[in-house]
């Protein structure tokens, strides 16, 4: 069992409210990652659940259990720190039966979990290593080890990946989700790596200044970000953002003009709408050359050609109205010369005055697996 | 052998200038030791003469052998003396090593008024807690044993101690104490299991540091709470060849550098470290 | 066994001594002596420390100046002595050691000064080499000849921060008829004689070594072995050293001022002293007068050089062996006790001060004589 | 019990041993100083409350003298002490061959027993047969011996220069030390813009090192300013009185004429320049510190 | 000028050979960027030039005088370092003044290139406060306009974005190029960065074990690795690399065979080929789904869906035949189950058994610009 509540979880040093009344509940095996910019937190938040740090207010229940009070070893928790931290004067084995020595478990029994954990890591030929010697992917291993022989409840990991290089990040990332399976414990895990979070989450926690801006799958932020911060947060590169005047709303959707140009972009109104100012966001990887619903004809100033893809930067004349564009790697294109780039309505987004979104009115298959045609496949 | 980086390529007026400088220093450091070494081979009949010769006339060594005669006790007062640092060392370390993490790791009220009184003792020379002192020593009733020289000694040199450590401490990754109380690894577990065998590098330090303290420098103890001749340390020793008479300076002396010859050897073989655990030292202050 | 503690000072038991320990010893079975021995550099204030801390000593060495202190503060018990017994001293060996009319150690060793001159460096200031000064007026001459003869100072002056530089200057003050205190305690300093005697340290200083205030007498003595120096004042234990140099040396008298009476010189004693509330005190005292009685006294005195306690046809057979002994002897009779004070450290350090003060010219000896003098009056 | 709490007491289980040790074996001593310095004590067996009569008593000329003695003798002791020790950690940090064994050779002055070393100074300084005086003789730059602690201001400087000669040993070092944590790409940055090695060390070396020279500084002013086997040694004081310092002062009240009372006050007063001293230490650091991580 | 010429320049640490060799000539004003695995040598060749570590053997020319043995300054070169190695004592101003004050420039003009610098660099509102009170990326700038007012012929960047976070990166990268164009400057570059490295160099320089493994404009690169080491390090996800069989060789290509697949790969023939065993490389986003040239059947394991795209992850079977195909975010896949992938023989590069690269005959437009019509676009 792993089951975690947070309930007004608050936060503050000092006078300085760091956390400010989280909720959240996560479900046994469920994994769980907790994104946000620099600073919003959730290394703080990640800390009280497991009892690093102290609760200032609201609760947190692990399995129907209030433990504030109790430190983390009674909460059946294991923590995976950014830094490792191995003990660089124990041997790979011992830094890994380090929890069980605590707990003073018999020599046998602690061999054999110590190495069952060890063939699960790929570690079993590093026992008698020192950390010193290992790479950083076997020491990140070897760190997992050590949380995963005490047989937590829940694992808590704190941007485990980061002080690894891409490719290295890039394997880690596929073990760590196929011990996940493996394990089927519940894992909340920190990052700032977007291609982390949406590989490895069951769900996304997209924390801001405090504050949960947005539970969600990873691919509902991506296609139904609920404000303007998780909707320039995920995705990269960032959502482009378009101020626009709502015109009107029929059956489609709701209307709205860009400088001239108009399109109807499929998603539920709310209230009186025309003539509000509104924010159309569509993402780099939705636009394309040549027309479509909506029409914009731009120079790009950079263009960065990465093979697989061409992104091009444009800006749209308005101060901070910048344009980009993903395009395909082999797209004929040059920087300061014109290009015609259209969107379609239903990859658009569209957000309020305060930054709300409205709901779309699309489907996705991506995001709804019962759409698909398993035959198609 | 490997260049030096070019950044410290140096020009031959530089390496002059450099060869020049540490000369005058080192000049300056070693010029007394210069002199004692020269007054250690003269006779004593010919030490007071003028004019001033560098080089003494017919110098002999001749007092590094009389030396142990005229203070028959001289190599077991070097024993004392290391015997003494020796136990001086460890309950330092004792007492240091959990205070040092101590206040390295927990923030609780009135630490840092404690780490403030701990330095302040380093304000008291012994000299004018002496009667005092003596007192106490007479009730603990360890006057004229070991113990005489050894608990003083230690309380003098326990703040720079816990000073030096500290900031070793604080250098070593909080992480490390988190992951293990995660584990469920109590204070004490931690400190034995984690702390100590990473801090052993500025252990070490500090043990060479409060070793050397102790070695040369508790005079005014030994003399004042001991009187029996078996537990004299060195610097008492060094006393002895103040004769009845007249001071028998050329033994004194020979006996001088007979005597901090150990610990020379044992800060040769330690420098390295020395230098790198101080350096751990100054990065946190 | 009782053990009688005894704190001895200097590098090592003196032969003699240990040997009469060992007799004592088996004559009065029970007693044992523990002696400790401890350097001249420490060995007053340990004994202090430990008497003050309230563990003392039974019997000590200690300078008989500080004996009043120990007294006046119950620390010390009185030592009585028979009249017989004091007579058997020298004239003012009692008085060193007397305060209130009691007697508070056994004198256990003593000296005094003369003067010792460089012949050769007489004869290359034409002076006469076999006339050594008698008189100041005579000493200071000879030592400006020297001076400028030879371009090597005539008279050593000691004037360190150090406890004999106030014997040095107590030695004028005794070869001039003056006194520091007298026996009612009044404090005599500020007279025309020790005006006397202060002028002439200042006239001789400019014919003395380079900064004297550095050089305890020791030193003074070490550069008058170097060949380096005229005349000193110096005591008996130059003369072995001297016997191991080039230098052609004589010894006599200290040369005498305008006031003196007689040949005299400061009298120091050593004393042992028995502190009270040991327990053993009366056999610590019978311990020290056996010590220092005058069969076993001059094998001491013999083995460390010292100026004999008393007078005795030992004393004569070794004069006439060893002439040079003479005017140590002599001087004794018109010689002055080194004064007793309360605080003898605060007698010290005035001393010093005035001394250094003249010495260096800071101020003028009568001035300087008013101010020690007033001074001294809080030590008494 | 919460998990602070569990913490907190546990901080304190680690701290009571040494805590224990020193309260007992200076702190207590230290308060009897205190008691004592309100009484006559002295080599009498009774003593009596006397209030603040040996406070009264100190201040008088001659003390305001030895105070300001004591300071100028102090600061010039550490300033000396900070140059020449950061001086040779300069020289000693240049990459040269050999600079292992010359970091070996500034240490003896540490490890040799202070009087030891007091001694072969208070050698090098007599006039008649030491080496200074006779180098200068030697090397015709005076004319006849040189005694240097015979005079005020010779003494003054002779005592300096010891206590600088004891202390360097330890500047070096942590100044060495300090150097060394300085990152060796500030170095090589100035160096591709032209920098020279000199002008390295004026703009980089030497304000970096700022906070570690305040920090040495304090350390051995506390030092200094109890600096008292030097002196005691070398000059008694003397001559004059023109080397009597605070420590000097109340040692030859207490110990050497006994007025345990008096050289009590006179300790106190010495603590309580050495707290100024230390408060002002922690407000600088302290606003070094904040100023530097912001 | 900023001309730079490396020949047979060598350099040894102890009798560990670091460097093998290395041959380059780096025109005026080109922005040249070093890639490879850590430890490759990248950062002991880029300090080379500075003049900060010894050249063992070899020649470094710059513009035509040969430098090995002038100190830095003297090079007129100016290098940004990866901690930055800002003077923290010193304000923004006099960081960026500090080589002017070296070379002891009067003060009023001083003053003018450093404003001058600032501005380009947008710190003019920075320049009294210390480094320690600035941003990641404004340090970074700092370090740069340090080396910007020696107007240097030459610039040395060592992975000078490293400690900057992913956003932070990519608006670096981009006034980084900005920079270049404007400064005119020669600029050698170092990164672990895939992206900055194909975003900003007019060629890469991709070091491997101490020697040049292949030198050329980013896509070159991208579609022509000369050889199997290029091929895997550019472009991520990693190339796939499958044993094939070469059955013969006609005018359209070479002819393969993948376990009873064939296709036709065109490219140009070297020596006897048939029988051989070669490699096969396809880049994950060259793999689609549906049939084509060379059609597989896979079953992936993972599936990692990045919303813009879906990376499928599968096994070929044999031991570490990985394979990989990055498809689009709404693709209707799913883990464990099968899928039809194509191939087009135009994407397929041939390595022999030695690894090199068989030409590929293909025309890319992205490649070669002269391809496109510039009124299409
Ligand atoms: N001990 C502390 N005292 C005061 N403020 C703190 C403390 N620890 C963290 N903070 C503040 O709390 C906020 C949240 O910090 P936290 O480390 O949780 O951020 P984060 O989301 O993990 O950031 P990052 O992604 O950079 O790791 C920050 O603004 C930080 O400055
Ligand atoms: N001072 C040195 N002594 C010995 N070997 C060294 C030294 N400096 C670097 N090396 C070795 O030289 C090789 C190249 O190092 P270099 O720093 O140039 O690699 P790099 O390509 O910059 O790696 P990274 O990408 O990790 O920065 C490495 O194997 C390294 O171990
Ligand atoms: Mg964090
Ligand atoms: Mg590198």
């Amino acid at each position: 069992m792993g089951q975690l509540k947070l309930s007004k979880v608050q936060k503050f040093y000092g006078t300085y409210e760091v956390l400010k009344g989280i909720e959240l509940e996560v479900q046994n095996g469920e994994f769980v990652v907790f994104v946000g910019p620099s600073g919003c937190g959730k290394s703080t938040l990640l800390r009280m659940i497991a009892g690093l740090d102290e609760t200032t207010a609201g609760d947190i229940v692990i399995d129907g259990k209030r433990v504030n009070d109790l430190p983390p070893v009674k909460r059946g928790i294991a923590m995976v720190f950014q830094s490792y931290a191995l003990y660089p004067h124990m041997s790979v084995f011992e830094n890994i039966a380090f929890p069980l020595r605590v707990e003073k478990m018999p020599e046998d029994k602690l061999k054999a979990r110590v190495e069952h954990a060890a063939r699960i890591l790929h570690l079993d030929q590093r026992l008698q290593q020192k950390p010193g010697m290992l790479s950083g992917g076997q020491r990140q291993r070897v760190a997992i080890g050590r949380a995963i022989v005490r047989e937590p409840k829940i694992f808590l990991f704190d941007e485990p990946l980061s002080n690894l290089d891409a490719a290295l990040r890039a394997d880690m990332r596929i073990e760590l989700a196929k011990l996940h399976r493996q394990l089927k414990a519940t894992m909340i895990y920190v990052t700032h790596d977007q291609v982390e979070a949406m590989t490895m989450a069951d769900r996304i926690v997209v924390l801001n200044a405090g504050e949960i801006a947005q539970t969600g799958a990873p691919l509902e932020l991506y296609h139904k970000p609920a404000n303007v911060f998780v909707a320039g947060f995920i995705g990269h590169p960032k959502m482009n953002f378009l101020p626009v005047v709502c015109t009107g709303v029929n059956d489609a959707g709701v209307e709205v003009d860009y400088r001239g140009h108009t399109a109807r972009i499929p998603v539920v109104p709310r209230g009186s709408m025309a003539g509000r100012t509104l924010t159309l966001g569509v993402r780099p990887e939705h636009v394309q050359t040549g027309a479509a619903d909506l029409t914009l004809t731009v120079t790009p100033s950079v263009i960065e050609r990465l093979g697989a893809h061409t992104v091009a930067y444009a800006s749209l004349g308005g101060e901070g109205e910048n344009y980009c564009a993903m395009l395909p790697g082999n797209i004929a294109i040059r920087a300061d010369q014109q290009v015609l780039t259209g969107i379609r309505a239903g990859d658009c987004h569209l957000f309020d005055e305060n930054g709300t979104a409205f709901e779309r009115r699309v489907k996705m298959t991506d995001l709804d697996m019962s759409l698909f045609d398993p035959a198609v496949a | 052998m490997s260049q030096p980086a070019m950044i410290n390529r140096y020009r031959w007026y530089e390496l002059v200038g450099i060869y020049a400088g540490i000369f005058v220093f080192l000049a300056f450091i070693l010029a007394p030791f210069v002199e004692g070494f020269s007054v250690s081979l003269k006779p004593l009949g010919l030490l007071f003469s003028s004019p001033y010769r560098f080089w003494p006339e017919n110098g002999s060594f001749e007092a590094y052998r009389t030396m142990w005669v005229s203070v028959p006790g001289f190599a077991r007062y070097i024993f004392n003396s290391f015997f003494i640092s020796t136990i001086v060392t460890a309950v330092v370390l004792v007492l240091v090593v959990p205070s040092a993490y101590a206040f390295a790791r927990f923030q609780f009220r009135g630490s840092g008024a404690l780490l403030a009184a701990f330095l302040a003792v380093n304000m008291f020379s012994g000299a004018v807690l002496l009667i005092p002192l003596f007192r106490l020593m007479r009730s603990m009733g360890v006057l004229n044993t070991y113990f005489a020289m050894i608990v003083p000694g230690v309380a003098f040199l326990i703040p720079s101690a816990i000073w030096l450590l500290r900031t070793y401490m604080m250098r070593i990754p909080r992480e490390l104490d988190e992951a293990a109380f995660v584990d469920g690894a109590s204070h004490f577990y931690t400190l034995r299991r984690v702390i100590l065998p990473i801090a052993m590098p500025g252990i070490t330090v500090v043990a060479i540091t409060t070793f050397i303290g102790s070695y040369a420098q508790q005079f005014i103890f030994a003399l004042t709470f001991n009187s029996k001749t078996e537990y004299m340390p060195l610097p008492i020793g060094l006393y002895a060849y103040f004769g009845r008479q007249e001071v028998i300076w050329n033994e004194l002396m020979a006996a001088s550098f007979v005597g901090i010859a150990p610990a020379v050897i044992l800060i040769f073989l330690m420098q390295r470290y020395l230098v790198a655990g101080l350096t751990a030292g100054a990065v946190k202050q | 066994d009782t053990e009688i503690t005894f704190l001895a000072c200097g590098d090592k038991m003196q032969p003699a001594h240990a040997e009469f320990i060992k007799k004592w010893e088996e004559a009065n079975p029970g007693y044992k002596i523990a002696s400790e021995v401890v350097g001249w550099g420490q060995c007053q204030d340990k004994v202090t420390t430990l008497a003050a801390s309230g563990t003392p000593v039974a019997l000590a060495y200690v300078g008989s100046r500080t004996l009043k202190e120990f007294a006046e503060n119950e620390l010390i018990v009185p030592i009585p002595f028979t009249d017989e017994e004091k007579k058997s001293y020298y004239p003012y060996i009692m008085d060193t050691v007397t305060s209130d009319g009691k007697q508070w150690g056994v004198p256990v060793a003593f000296s005094t000064k003369s003067l010792y001159w460089n012949k050769a460096l007489f004869k290359q200031a034409g002076l006469d080499p076999e006339k050594p000064p008698q008189t100041w007026a005579e000493e200071l001459e000879y030592a400006r000849i020297i001076k400028e003869k030879t371009g090597i100072p005539g008279f050593g002056v000691v004037a360190k921060t150090f406890d004999n530089t106030m014997h040095q200057f107590l030695h004028w003050v005794y070869t001039n008829n003056g006194s520091v205190i007298d026996a009612e305690g009044n404090i005599t300093l500020d007279s025309k004689e020790n005006l006397e005697a202060l002028t002439a340290l200042k006239d001789i200083t400019p014919y003395a070594e380079e900064g004297p205030t550095s050089y305890e007498q020791n030193e003074v003595r070490a550069i008058f072995l170097d060949g380096k120096l005229g005349m000193i004042h110096a005591s008996v234990g130059a003369v072995n050293r001297l016997k191991e140099t080039k230098i052609e040396w004589g010894v006599a008298p200290l040369p005498l001022g305008p006031s003196a009476k007689g040949p005299g010189t400061l009298l120091i004693t050593d004393s042992l002293a028995v502190f009270s509330g040991t327990g053993v005190e009366e056999k610590a005292i019978e311990f020290a007068k056996f010590l220092t009685n005058p069969e076993n006294q001059p094998i001491y005195e013999a083995q460390e050089g010292l100026t004999p306690l008393r007078p005795g046809k030992a004393v004569d057979e070794m004069v006439a062996a060893n002439p040079y002994w003479k005017p140590f002897i002599d001087g004794i009779s018109f010689g002055g006790p080194e004064p007793l004070f309360t605080d003898y450290k605060g007698l010290q350090n005035t001393m010093i001060e005035m001394v250094q003060s003249v010495v260096t010219g800071k101020a003028e000896p009568a001035d300087a004589l008013k101010k020690a003098a007033a001074d001294l009056e809080q030590y008494k | 019990m919460s998990v602070r709490r569990s913490t907190v007491v546990f901080a304190w289980i680690l701290l009571f041993p040494a805590v224990l040790y020193v309260t007992v074996i200076v702190a207590y001593p230290l308060v009897d100083t205190l008691i004592l310095s309100f009484t006559d004590a002295s080599l009498k067996k009774t003593t009596k409350w006397v209030g603040t009569a040996n406070y009264d008593k100190i201040f008088n000329a001659t003390f305001a003298e030895v105070i300001i003695r004591t300071f100028v003798w102090t600061a010039f002791s550490v300033a000396i002490k900070m140059i020449i020790g950061t001086f040779g950690a300069v020289m000693l940090n240049a990459a040269v061959p050999g600079r292992a064994l010359f970091r070996v050779l500034t240490m003896p002055p540490w490890i040799v027993p202070m009087a030891i070393g007091i001694f072969m100074w208070g050698w090098m300084y007599n006039g008649q047969f030491g080496m200074i005086s006779g180098m200068l003789q030697n090397w015709g730059l005076v004319d006849g011996p040189v005694a240097f602690l015979a005079h005020g201001s010779t003494a003054f400087w002779a005592t300096i220069i010891t206590d600088v000669w004891i202390g360097v040993p330890m500047v070096t070092l942590y100044m060495l030390a300090s150097m060394q944590a300085i990152p060796q790409d500030l170095y090589e940055a100035a160096w591709t813009d032209g920098a020279g090695r000199f002008y390295r060390f004026r703009r980089i070396t030497l304000p970096l090192l700022v906070p570690a020279m305040i920090t040495m500084s304090m350390l051995s002013l506390i030092a200094t300013f109890n600096s008292f086997d030097i002196i005691w040694i070398l000059t008694q004081g003397g001559p004059n009185g023109d080397t009597t310092t605070m420590i000097i002062d109340t040692y030859r009240t207490a110990i050497g004429s006994k007025k345990y009372g008096e050289g009590a006050a006179r300790a106190v007063l010495i603590c309580i320049f050495l707290s100024i001293f230390c408060i002002v230490y922690f407000r600088v650091t302290h606003r070094l510190a904040s100023g530097e991580s912001r």
